[in-house]
C-alpha cells in the first residue's frame, strides 16, 4: 500500500523542516550571526503562505489512511501556530541575541516545536498525537533551560522536564488503555467503538489518564506545578513561547481528542474537563492574587485563562451547536495574542529595568507611556474588559455555559463570573503601579531604546486586540470556519 | 494467552517507576524510574495489540522507545547543567523558584 | 433629512472617539491645541445631539426612533442596534452637556499630575461609553458600552484622584465589574431561554419573558439587579460610591455621579422592567425596601460625613434611593418621576460635585470644620452652592422637587400588579415606604443645609482669614451656567422633560398595568 | 384682574431676578426695584379686590350675569344659592402617565384679601427697609430676597392646586430661612434659620403626603376639585381624616403651633423687617391660609360640625396658652411679639376648629396689620432708640418721649393686640369666641378668655418696660426717619379702622359677604354678636392689663409711676382698680406674681426650653448620633467591612494557595500522582455500572 502524499497538503510542514535544516546548516556555517533568526521568520512566512492557499482552496484533504487531515479546522491553528511563532521569533531576536545563549540552535529548537504543533493541528491519531506533542515539548524542554549558567533556568528546565515526562508517561498508560479497550488507534475508529458497545469502567479511566497530558500542557491544575516556577526561571521569551504557542498546542489535542473520539463517552471527560475548569480558574486566581513577580503573576494568570478556556469545553457534550468548541478555538486565538503582547512588554520594561519584580513597573506611565499604554492594554484585555478583544473571549465562554443551560454549566459559568472579578484584581494590580505610582528612584533604569522587533511585534498585537475588540466578527467567524466541514 | 498478567505486571513496573520518581533524590535514578514506566506502557500496548489483533500497538510502542530515546538525552543534558551549576543531582537541593 | 436620521446616533457616540484618537496624536507639549479639540469634540458632539432634539418626534417620544440596525457580530447574533426614543433622549443630552463642561471646567486647572492629553482623552472614551450606553438597542452592544466607562474613570480616579486614590479606583472598579458580570450571565441566560434567540433589546422587550419559567426569570432578572444595583447604587452596594467620590477629581466626580449612576437606573427600566416584568413584579417590592433604606441609611451616613465630597457622595445613595423606589412601584408615575430625577440628580450633584472641587481648589481641604465663611470669601461660588443645595434637598421650583416629590407620590399607588406580591397588600407596604421617604426629605434638608452652614456661612476660619479666595472664575461660569440655568428652568416648567419622557415611559408601565 | 392674577406674584418674581442681577448697579442699589413691583402688585390686587367684591354684589343683587364661571361651574351640594365661583386658570404643568397636571391660579374671595394684605405689609415692610437696613452690607440682596418671598407667598395664595400651593409652601419656607439667617456671619442666625426650616420641613411631611392623599382620593389636586370631593358625600371618611390629619401637621409645622412651635421665636434672629413680614402676612399665615383654603377636607375629616372637641381646636387652644404663657417671662421684645404671633395663630387655628371660617380669617387679616406694626415699632425702638438692641430690660425703657410717633403707634398696636374695643383685635377675636360659642365649643371659649387676659398682660409688661421708666440703654436715642414712621402710621391706621370691616352689631358684614366662600363649602356657622361676651373679652383684657400695669409699674419710683396715670387713662384706670380692690391686689401678688410670673409661666419656659425645644434639639442631634451610628457602625464596619473581609479573605486563600507552590519538584510529582489517583478512582467510580 503506497501512501498517496498531497505535497500541497503537507506544504506547510515541509517548509518549516527545510527551513529547521537549513537553520541548522547556516548555523554551523556562520555562527553567533544574525541570519538564522532571519531564516527562522522567513521561514515561518513562508510556511503561512500554503495555509492561505490551502484555506483559500477550502476542500479537505485525508491522508495516511486517515491518520492525517488538513482541514479548516486545522488550518485555523496552523495558522495561529505560525502567527504565534513569528512573533515569538520577533520578541526573541534582541533578547537572546544580546544575552548568554547559543543563538542558532534556538531558533532550530523553535521552529522543531512548532513543526510539532502544526502536525499536532492535523493529527487523528493517537500514536501521531503522541508524536506531535512530543515534538512540541522536548524541544520546549531545552529551551526552558536555555540560560545555562543561570541555576534558575536550569531548575525550570528540570521541573518542566521531570512534570513533562511524568505526564507523558500517565497519558501513555491511559492511551494504552484506550486503544486496548477500543482496539483502535485511530479517533474516529474510537468514536465508533463507543457508539456501538457500552464502554467498562476502565475506559472511563483511559481517558482520563490521556487528558492527564493535555493537562499538563495546558497546565491545568492540579498539573499546573511546573507552570509558574518555569515560566519564572526561562527566559522571558520561552515563557511567552510556552504560555502561547505550547499551551494551544495541547488545547488542539484536547479538543481534537475529546471532539472525535470521546465525544459519545460524555461521563468519562465531562466531569473531570469540569472539575479541572473550576479548580483552575479559582486556584489559578487565587495564587495571582499575590504574586510580586509579573512573570509568575503572569503564569497563574494563564492558569486562570486555561480554566477560562476549559469551561466551553466542560459544557460541550450538552451544546447541540459547535458554539461550545467555537467558544474554546475563539478564547485560544484571542488569548494567545494578548498574552504574547504582556510577555513582550515584560521583555520591553526588563530591557530598562533588569527586573521582572511588579513594583518596578512603579511611574511606567511617566517614564516610557507608550509602552505603559500597551502594557494596559494587554492586561486589561486579559481582565476581559470591553472593547479589548478579551471581553469576547470571556463572552464566548461565558455563551457556552448558559448555551448547554444545564445547572452544572450554569454554576460553571457563574464561579468563572466571580473569578474574573478576581483576576481584575492583580491585572490592574500592575495597572495601578505603572499610572498610580511616583517611579521608583531606586531602581536603576537604563535608557535603552525598545528594539525595532520587540516594538512591531507589541503594535501587531495592540492592533488586533483593538481591532478584534471593536469588530469580533472577523475571529468568530473564523471559530465558526473552524468547525465547518471543507 | 492471558491479557491480565500483563496487564498486571506493566501496572506493577509504572507503580514501581512512580515509587522511584518519588523517592529517589539523584536526578539520574529519577530519570531511570521515568523510563521504567514509559516501559510499562510498551508492554501494555504490544499486550493489547496482540489481544485486539492490530498492529497499531507496536507501532506505537515503537515510537515511544523512540521518543523516550529523545527525552532521556534531553533530560540528562539538562541534569548535567545543573550538576554542574550546583556541583550535586539532589533534587531536594533545586527549589529556588517557589510560591 | 434622511442621512441624519441614519446616522445621528453614530455620531454621537462614535465622535468623541475620533476626538480621542486625535487628541492622542498631538504631542504632549501642545497643550492648546489639544484643549481645543476636545472641546470642539464635544460641542460637535453635543451639536449632533442638538440636532436629534430637533429632529425628534416628540408626538411619538415611546417610540424608537434613529435607528440604525447593521450587522455586527453575526456569529453570536449581536447587531448593531442603535435608536433613542423618550426615556433616552435627555440622558443622552444630558451626558453630552456635562461633558462639555467638565471640559470647559478643566481648561484652566487640571488637577496633578495635569497631562491634559490623558485626561481629555479619558474624558472623551467616557463619553463614548456613556452615549453608546444610552442609544444601544441590543444587550451586547449594551454591555460593551455600559463596561467602556469603567476604564477611563478607573484611570481617572487611579491617576488624578486623592490620597487613598488606589484603593478607591480598585474598589471601584471591582464593585462594578462584578456586577456587570453578573449581568452578562443574565443577558446570555436571557438569550438561550427566550425563544427568538436575540440580543435585540427592542424584540426581548415584545417578548416580556413569555415562556421562561418563573424561577430562571427571577434568577435572571437577580442578575440584572445586582450589576445594576450595584451601579445605582442601591444600599447594601453602595460602599464603593463615597470612596470613588472622595478620591476622584472633580471633573471625575462629575461625570461619576452625573451620568454613570444613571447608567444603573436606566438599566432597570430599560432592560430589567421591559424584559422580565414578571420577574420584575416580585422583586419590585424588595427593590422598593432597598430604595428606602437607602434614603435613610445614606441621608443618616450624610450626616457623619465631615468631608464635604463625601457628604455629597453619600446623598447621591440618598437621592438615587428616591429614583429606585419611584422605578420600583412599576406606575407611570414613578417611572416618570424616576428619569426625572435622573436627570435632576445628573444636574444638582454634578453640579455640587463642581463647587466641591472649586472650593478644595481654593482652600486645599473639604474638611468642613476647617472650611467657613464661603459667602464672604468668594460670595457668587457660595451662592451657587446655596442654590444647588437647595435643589438638591428638593426645593419645589428647582429641578430636585420633580425628581422627589412625584416618586413619593408614586408610591402611595403602586401598580396593582403588586397586589398580593408584597405581604398581604402592596398598598401598605408602599405606603409605609412612601412615609419613610417622606421622613428622608427633611434628613436631605438637615445634611445639606448642615453642609451649607459650616462651609458656607459663618467667618473664614482663622487660618485662610487673610486668604486671597478668587470668585467663581470664567471657565467655571461657562461650565456651570447651562446646568444652573437647567435646574432652575425645569424645576418651573417641568412639562419639558416629563413631555419627553412620559410616551416611552408609558409603554413600560403598561406592562404592569393588567 | 381676576382673569389676569398671575400677574400678581409675577411681579416680585420678576423683580427678584431683576435685583440679583442688576440690582448692585442700581441707583438706589435694587430698593426702588422690589418697591416699584411690590406696589404694582399691591395696586393690582386692590383692582382684583374691588373687581371681586363687584362680582360679588352682582351675584349677590339676584343677577346671574356675575356668575360668569370660568372653572368649573357646579354649586356645592350645601352651598347657598347664591355662590359665586372661584375664578380658575390652568395652563399644563407637567404629564404623567398621559394625565396632564396643570399650573394657574384661583381666585376667590380669600385669594383677593390675602392678595390684598401680603401686597400690603410687603410694601410697607420693604419701604420700611430702605431705612432700617440702610448700612447693610447685603443690602441688595435683601431686598431681592423679600421680593422673593412676597413672590412665593402670592403664589401660594393664588395657588390653583395643591401641588402648586406645596410649592409657594415651599419657597416661602426657603425664604424665610435665607433671611432669618440674613446675618449668616454669626453662627447662631444661621442655626435659627436651619431650626426654622427643619421644624417646618417637619410638618412638610405631613403635608406632603396629605396633598398626595388628597390626590390619589380626589383624583386632582385642585383645590376646588379637593373641595367638592371633601363636601360631595362620595368620600370616604377614613381616607377623609387622613388627610386633614396630615394637612393639618402641615399647618403645625408651618403657623408655629404647639409642639413645633420652636422655630418661630429663633426666628427672630432675622432682621426685623423679616419679622413683620414673617409674622404678618407671610410664612406662618400661610398654615392658617391653607387651613382656610381646604376647609371642606378639615370640616369633614376632623367632624368640626359634630361640637364639642376635636384635634385642631385642641391643638389651637393650647397653643394660644402656651404662647401667651411664654411671652410673659421675654426679655427680648421680639421674642415677645414671636410668642405673642403663636398665641395669636393658635387663635386662629382654633377659630378654624370651633368651625368659625369667617372669624379665623378675619382674624389672620386684622392680626396682619396690629403685628406688622408691632414689629416694625419694636424695630423702630432698636433702630433709634436702643443701639440696635431689643432687649427690653437692660436697654430700653423711657423712650416714649424720645420717640412719639414710634410709642403712639406702638400702643394703638398693644391695644389692638390685647382686644381693646374698638380697636381691630377686638372684632375679630371676639367673632371667634362668639362663633365657638355658639357652635357649642364652651370650652374654648374659655381658652379665648384666659388667652385674652394674658394677651392684655404681656403687653402691657411688654410696652413698660419699653417706653415708660428710666432710659436703660447706652445710645442717643430719637425718633426714627420718615421712611420707618410713615408704615408705622399707615399699620396703625388699619389696626384701628380694620375691623370694622365686619362689626356685626353695627349691622356690617361686608367681611363675610365678599370674602367668604359660598362655593363648594361647608355651611358656615355665624354668630351674633354676644354682647355679655364682648364685654367680658374687653373687661378681662382690661383686668389683664391693670393687673400687669400694677404689677410692673409700682415696682418703679412713685414719678414715673404718677406720671403714667396721669399720662395713660388706661394705665391709671388699671391702677386704680387695683388700688381700691386691695384684695385683688394681694391675691394676685402672692398667687399670680409668683404664680404667673415665677412659677407657671417660667415653669412652662423652662419645660418649653428644656422639653418641648430639647425634643426638638434632641431629635436633630439624635439625626446626627444615628448618622454617625450608621456611618461608623454599620456603614464602615459591616457593610464596608464585609466587602473588604472578603477582599482581605481572598487574598489570604491565595496565600494559602501559594504555600503548596512548595518548589520541590518531587513534592508536585507527589501532588500530580495523588490527583491522578484520586480522581482516577472517583472516575472509575462514577463510570461502573
Amino acid at each position: 500500500m503506497n501512501p498517496t502524499i498531497d505535497y500541497h497538503a503537507l506544504a506547510p510542514e515541509i517548509v518549516l523542516t527545510v527551513t529547521v535544516a537549513v537553520c541548522l546548516l547556516v548555523d554551523l556555517v556562520a555562527r553567533r550571526s544574525e541570519l538564522v533568526p532571519r531564516l527562522a521568520s522567513l521561514g515561518v512566512l513562508g510556511a503561512i503562505v500554503p495555509v492561505i492557499t490551502l484555506s483559500v482552496d477550502g476542500a479537505n484533504r485525508t491522508m495516511f489512511g486517515g491518520t492525517y487531515e488538513v482541514d479548516n479546522y486545522a488550518l485555523v491553528f496552523k495558522g495561529l501556530f505560525l502567527i504565534v511563532a513569528y512573533l515569538t521569533i520577533l520578541v526573541s531576536f534582541h533578547y537572546i541575541g544580546e544575552g548568554d545563549y547559543y543563538r542558532g540552535e534556538f531558533y532550530v529548537l523553535l521552529l522543531t516545536s512548532v513543526l510539532g504543533m502544526t502536525v499536532m493541528a492535523s493529527a487523528r491519531d493517537l500514536v501521531t498525537i503522541f508524536v506531535a506533542l512530543e515534538t512540541i515539548t522536548i524541544p520546549t524542554f531545552a529551551l526552558a533551560a536555555w540560560r545555562k549558567h543561570d541555576t534558575k533556568s536550569n531548575e525550570a528546565g528540570l521541573k518542566y522536564f521531570l512534570i513533562g515526562v511524568i505526564s507523558t508517561a500517565v497519558m501513555l498508560y491511559g492511551m494504552s488503555v484506550v486503544y486496548g479497550v477500543s482496539g483502535a488507534n485511530k479517533l474516529v475508529g474510537i468514536r465508533e467503538y463507543l457508539v456501538d458497545t457500552n464502554e467498562p469502567a476502565l475506559f472511563a479511566v483511559g481517558v482520563f489518564l490521556t487528558l492527564v497530558g493535555f493537562a499538563f500542557k495546558v497546565s491545568a491544575v492540579p498539573f499546573h506545578f511546573w507552570a509558574p516556577d518555569t515560566y519564572e526561571g526561562a527566559p522571558t521569551p520561552v515563557t511567552a513561547f510556552l504560555s502561547v504557542a505550547s499551551k494551544a498546542g495541547g488545547f488542539v489535542a484536547l479538543i481534537t481528542i475529546v471532539n472525535i473520539a470521546f465525544f459519545p463517552s460524555k461521563g468519562s471527560w465531562q466531569p473531570v474537563i469540569f472539575v479541572l475548569a473550576a479548580a483552575s480558574m479559582t486556584l489559578g486566581n487565587l495564587a495571582a492574587l499575590r504574586q510580586t513577580n509579573i512573570v509568575r503573576m503572569l503564569a497563574y494568570s494563564s492558569v486562570a485563562q486555561g480554566g477560562f478556556m476549559l469551561v466551553p469545553l466542560a459544557v460541550a457534550a450538552d451544546v447541540s451547536s459547535n458554539s461550545a468548541w467555537e467558544g474554546v478555538v475563539v478564547y485560544l486565538l484571542i488569548y494567545a495574542g494578548m498574552n504574547l503582547g504582556a510577555f513582550a512588554a515584560v521583555i520591553a520594561v526588563a530591557r530598562r529595568t533588569g527586573s521582572a519584580e511588579i513594583s518596578s513597573y512603579a511611574g511606567l506611565g511617566r517614564t516610557d507611556p507608550a509602552l505603559a499604554v500597551m502594557m494596559t492594554i494587554f492586561l486589561f484585555s486579559l481582565a476581559g474588559i470591553p472593547f479589548l478583544a478579551g471581553w469576547f473571549a470571556k463572552l464566548v465562554m461565558f455563551r457556552a455555559a448558559f448555551d448547554s443551560g444545564t445547572t452544572g454549566a450554569v454554576i460553571l459559568g457563574v464561579v468563572a463570573a466571580i473569578n474574573a472579578v478576581i483576576a481584575f484584581f492583580y491585572y490592574a494590580g500592575v495597572g495601578r503601579q505603572m499610572w498610580f505610582r511616583e517611579p521608583d528612584p531606586a531602581v536603576e533604569r537604563t535608557a535603552v531604546p525598545t528594539p525595532l522587533t520587540l516594538n512591531a511585534a507589541m503594535l501587531i498585537v495592540t492592533v488586533g486586540v483593538l481591532a478584534l475588540g471593536v469588530y469580533p466578527q472577523a475571529i468568530a467567524r473564523l471559530g465558526e470556519l473552524a468547525f465547518t466541514p471543507g | 494467552m492471558d491479557l491480565n498478567a500483563f496487564l498486571i505486571l506493566a501496572a506493577v513496573l509504572f507503580c514501581i517507576g512512580i515509587y522511584g520518581v518519588l523517592a529517589r533524590r539523584n536526578g539520574v535514578l529519577v530519570l531511570m524510574s521515568v523510563e521504567l514506566m514509559l516501559n510499562a506502557v510498551n508492554i501494555n500496548l504490544i499486550a493489547f495489540s496482540a489481544y485486539v489483533q492490530d498492529v497499531s500497538g507496536q507501532v506505537f510502542a515503537l515510537f515511544v522507545i523512540t521518543i523516550a530515546a529523545a527525552e532521556v538525552g534531553v533530560g540528562l543534558a539538562i541534569v548535567m547543567l545543573i550538576y554542574r551549576n550546583l556541583r550535586s543531582p539532589d533534587l531536594d537541593k533545586i527549589d529556588q523558584l517557589k510560591g | 433629512m434622511e442621512w441624519f436620521d441614519d446616522w445621528a446616533l453614530t455620531l454621537a457616540v462614535f465622535i468623541p472617539l475620533v476626538g480621542m484618537a486625535l487628541v492622542l496624536l498631538i504631542p504632549r507639549a501642545q497643550e492648546q491645541a489639544i484643549k481645543v479639540t476636545a472641546l470642539a469634540t464635544s460641542v460637535v458632539t453635543a451639536a449632533v445631539g442638538i440636532g436629534i432634539l430637533v429632529d425628534f418626534n416628540y408626538d411619538k417620544s415611546g417610540k424608537l426612533q434613529f435607528q440604525a440596525d447593521e450587522s455586527w457580530i453575526d456569529v453570536i447574533s449581536s447587531r448593531y442596534h442603535v435608536g433613542i426614543d423618550g426615556i433616552a433622549l435627555p440622558l443622552l443630552i444630558l451626558s453630552m452637556l456635562v461633558v462639555i463642561g467638565c471640559i470647559i471646567y478643566s481648561w484652566d486647572h487640571f488637577p496633578e499630575p495635569r497631562n491634559a492629553k490623558a485626561f481629555l482623552a479619558l474624558v472623551l472614551l467616557l463619553e463614548v461609553g456613556m452615549n453608546g450606553t444610552f442609544v444601544a438597542q441590543d444587550l451586547i452592544l449594551f454591555f460593551i458600552f455600559f463596561e467602556v466607562v469603567l476604564l477611563p474613570m478607573f484611570f481617572m480616579i487611579g491617576v488624578w484622584g486623592g490620597p487613598n486614590r488606589e484603593y478607591a479606583s480598585i474598589k471601584f472598579f471591582l464593585f462594578t465589574l462584578f456586577g456587570s458580570a453578573l449581568m452578562l450571565v443574565g443577558f446570555l441566560a436571557l438569550f438561550f431561554t427566550s425563544k427568538q434567540q436575540t440580543f435585540d433589546m427592542v424584540q426581548l422587550t415584545q417578548f416580556g419573558g413569555a415562556g421562561i419559567d418563573h424561577t430562571t426569570q427571577m434568577l435572571i432578572f437577580g442578575g440584572f439587579f445586582l450589576g445594576f444595583a450595584i451601579k445605582v447604587p442601591m444600599f447594601p452596594f453602595h460602599t464603593w460610591l463615597p470612596d470613588a467620590h472622595t478620591e476622584a477629581p472633580t471633573v471625575g466626580s462629575v461625570l461619576l455621579a452625573a451620568i454613570l449612576l444613571k447608567l444603573g437606573t436606566y438599566g432597570f427600566v430599560r432592560i430589567a422592567l421591559p424584559m422580565l416584568p414578571d420577574a420584575a413584579k416580585d422583586w419590585a417590592p424588595w427593590i422598593g425596601l432597598l430604595a428606602v433604606i437607602g434614603i435613610i441609611y445614606g441621608a443618616l451616613c450624610c450626616l457623619a460625613q465631615t468631608d464635604m465630597k463625601r457628604l455629597i457622595a453619600f446623598s447621591s445613595v440618598a437621592h438615587m434611593g428616591f429614583v429606585m423606589l419611584g422605578i420600583s412601584t412599576l406606575t407611570d408615575f414613578g417611572i416618570n418621576a424616576a428619569i426625572f430625577g435622573m436627570v435632576a440628580h445628573g444636574l444638582i450633584t454634578g453640579m455640587l460635585f463642581f463647587v466641591a472641587g472649586s472650593v478644595q481648589e481654593r482652600y486645599e481641604t473639604r474638611e468642613m470644620s476647617r472650611l467657613g465663611g464661603l459667602l464672604t470669601q468668594a460670595p457668587k461660588l457660595g451662592w451657587i452652592l446655596g442654590f444647588s443645595a437647595m435643589a438638591s434637598l428638593g426645593l419645589p421650583g428647582l429641578a430636585g422637587f420633580w425628581g422627589e416629590f412625584p416618586a413619593i407620590l408614586s408610591a402611595y399607588d403602586p401598580s396593582a400588579a403588586l397586589d398580593g406580591i408584597a405581604g398581604s397588600s402592596a398598598f401598605t407596604t408602599y405606603r409605609t415606604f412612601m412615609v419613610i421617604a417622606a421622613i428622608g426629605t427633611v434628613l436631605a434638608a438637615g445634611y445639606l443645609l448642615f453642609m451649607l452652614q459650616r462651609v458656607a456661612f459663618g467667618t473664614p476660619k482663622p487660618e485662610f482669614e487673610n486668604a486671597h479666595v478668587h470668585d467663581v472664575h470664567v471657565p467655571e461660569w461657562l461650565a456651570w451656567a447651562p446646568l444652573l440655568v437647567l435646574i432652575l428652568v425645569l424645576g418651573i416648567y417641568p412639562n419639558l422633560l416629563f413631555d419627553v419622557t412620559d410616551g416611552a415611559v408609558t409603554n413600560v408601565s403598561t406592562l404592569f398595568s393588567g | 384682574m381676576l382673569d389676569y392674577a398671575w400677574i400678581i406674584p409675577a411681579l416680585p418674581a420678576v423683580s427678584f431676578f431683576v435685583i440679583m442681577f442688576f440690582g448692585k448697579r442700581a441707583p438706589k442699589h435694587g430698593a426702588e426695584i422690589g418697591i416699584a413691583a411690590v406696589g404694582a402688585s399691591f395696586l393690582l390686587s386692590c383692582v382684583a379686590v374691588v373687581e371681586w367684591i363687584n362680582r360679588v354684589e352682582d351675584a349677590t343683587g339676584g343677577e346671574s350675569h356675575g356668575l360668569v364661571a370660568l372653572g368649573k361651574s357646579i354649586f356645592a351640594a350645601g352651598g347657598a344659592e347664591h355662590g359665586v365661583a372661584p375664578v380658575v386658570h390652568t395652563l399644563t404643568w407637567w404629564t404623567s402617565g398621559g394625565t396632564e397636571f396643570g399650573v394657574g391660579t384661583t381666585v376667590d374671595g380669600l385669594t383677593v384679601m390675602m392678595m390684598f394684605v401680603v401686597t400690603l405689609i410687603s410694601l410697607l415692610v420693604q419701604i420700611y427697609s430702605t431705612a432700617y437696613m440702610h448700612d447693610d452690607r447685603r443690602y441688595t440682596w435683601f431686598f431681592a430676597c423679600l421680593s422673593l418671598f412676597t413672590a412665593s407667598m402670592l403664589t401660594l395664595v393664588v395657588s390653583e392646586n395643591l401641588l402648586q400651593l406645596l410649592v409657594g409652601w415651599e419657597l416661602v419656607g426657603l425664604c424665610s430661612f435665607m433671611l432669618i439667617g440674613h446675618w449668616w456671619e454669626d453662627r447662631a442666625n444661621s442655626r435659627a434659620a436651619i431650626k426654622a426650616f427643619l421644624t417646618t420641613r417637619v410638618g412638610d411631611i405631613g403635608l406632603m403626603i396629605g396633598v398626595i392623599i388628597m390626590f390619589f382620593a380626589a383624583g386632582t389636586f385642585s383645590i376646588v376639585g379637593i373641595n367638592e370631593y371633601a363636601l360631595g358625600g362620595e368620600a370616604q371618611h377614613s381616607l377623609l381624616m387622613f388627610g386633614a390629619l396630615c394637612l393639618f401637621i402641615g399647618i403645625i409645622g408651618k403657623s408655629g403651633q404647639f409642639p413645633l412651635h420652636t422655630w418661630l421665636p429663633d426666628a427672630m434672629a432675622g432682621p426685623t423687617p423679616v419679622s413683620a413680614l414673617i409674622h404678618a402676612a407671610t410664612m406662618v399665615v400661610a398654615g392658617v391660609y391653607l387651613g382656610a383654603r381646604v376647609y371642606p377636607v378639615l370640616y369633614e375629616g376632623f367632624n368640626i360640625h359634630d361640637g364639642g372637641a376635636n384635634f385642631m381646636a385642641i391643638i389651637g387652644g393650647v397653643t394660644i396658652l402656651i404662647g401667651a404663657l411664654l411671652a410673659f417671662v421675654q426679655r427680648d421684645i421680639k421674642r415677645v411679639l414671636a410668642y405673642s404671633t403663636i398665641s395669636q395663630l393658635g387663635y386662629m387655628v382654633m377659630a378654624l376648629g370651633v368651625g368659625a371660617w369667617t372669624a379665623a380669617v378675619f382674624h389672620l387679616f386684622t392680626h396682619a396689620f396690629f403685628k406688622a406694626l408691632l414689629f416694625l415699632g419694636a424695630g423702630s425702638v432698636s433702630h433709634s432708640g436702643s443701639h440696635h438692641s431689643f432687649d427690653m430690660k437692660s436697654d430700653m425703657g423711657g423712650l416714649r418721649k424720645h420717640m412719639p410717633v414710634t410709642f403712639a403707634t406702638f400702643m394703638i398696636g398693644s391695644l389692638a393686640l390685647a382686644g381693646i374695643f374698638p380697636l381691630a383685635g377686638f372684632w375679630s377675636k371676639d367673632e371667634i369666641l362668639a362663633t365657638a360659642g355658639e357652635s357649642g365649643f364652651d370650652a374654648f371659649v374659655v381658652v379665648g378668655l384666659i388667652g385674652a387676659v394674658l394677651t392684655a398682660a404681656y403687653m402691657t409688661r411688654c410696652v413698660y418696660l419699653t417706653f415708660f421708666g428710666e432710659y436703660r440703654g447706652h445710645g442717643h436715642p430719637h425718633e426714627s426717619p420718615r421712611a420707618i414712621t410713615v408704615p408705622l402710621i399707615i399699620l396703625s391706621v388699619f389696626s384701628v379702622l380694620a375691623g370694622f370691616a365686619n362689626a356685626v352689631p353695627l349691622g356690617i358684614h361686608k367681611f363675610t359677604e365678599w370674602f367668604e366662600p359660598t362655593f363648594a363649602f361647608p355651611h358656615l356657622v355665624h354668630a351674633e354678636f354676644d354682647y355679655s361676651l364682648a364685654i367680658i373679652s374687653v373687661a378681662i383684657a382690661l383686668v389683664g392689663i391693670g393687673i400687669a400695669a400694677s404689677l410692673w409699674f409700682r415696682k418703679e419710683e412713685l414719678g414715673p409711676f404718677a406720671g403714667l396715670t396721669k399720662r395713660n387713662a388706661l394705665a391709671g384706670r388699671g391702677y386704680t382698680f387695683l388700688e381700691n380692690k386691695y384684695y385683688l391686689d394681694f391675691l394676685y401678688e402672692n398667687v399670680i406674681v409668683d404664680g404667673i410670673r415665677g412659677g407657671v409661666a417660667r415653669a412652662y419656659y423652662w419645660f418649653d426650653q428644656n422639653v418641648i425645644d430639647a425634643v426638638v434639639k434632641g431629635v436633630g442631634r439624635g439625626a446626627a448620633r444615628a448618622g454617625r451610628f450608621a456611618y461608623d457602625a454599620l456603614d464602615q464596619r459591616v457593610v464596608d467591612g464585609s466587602i473588604n473581609a472578603i477582599a482581605a479573605g481572598t487574598g489570604e486563600a491565595g496565600g494559602a494557595v501559594r504555600t503548596v507552590q512548595s518548589g520541590r519538584v518531587q513534592r508536585y510529582a507527589l501532588l500530580l500522582f495523588a490527583s491522578v489517583g484520586v480522581m482516577a478512582l472517583a472516575v472509575f467510580l462514577a463510570n461502573v455500572d
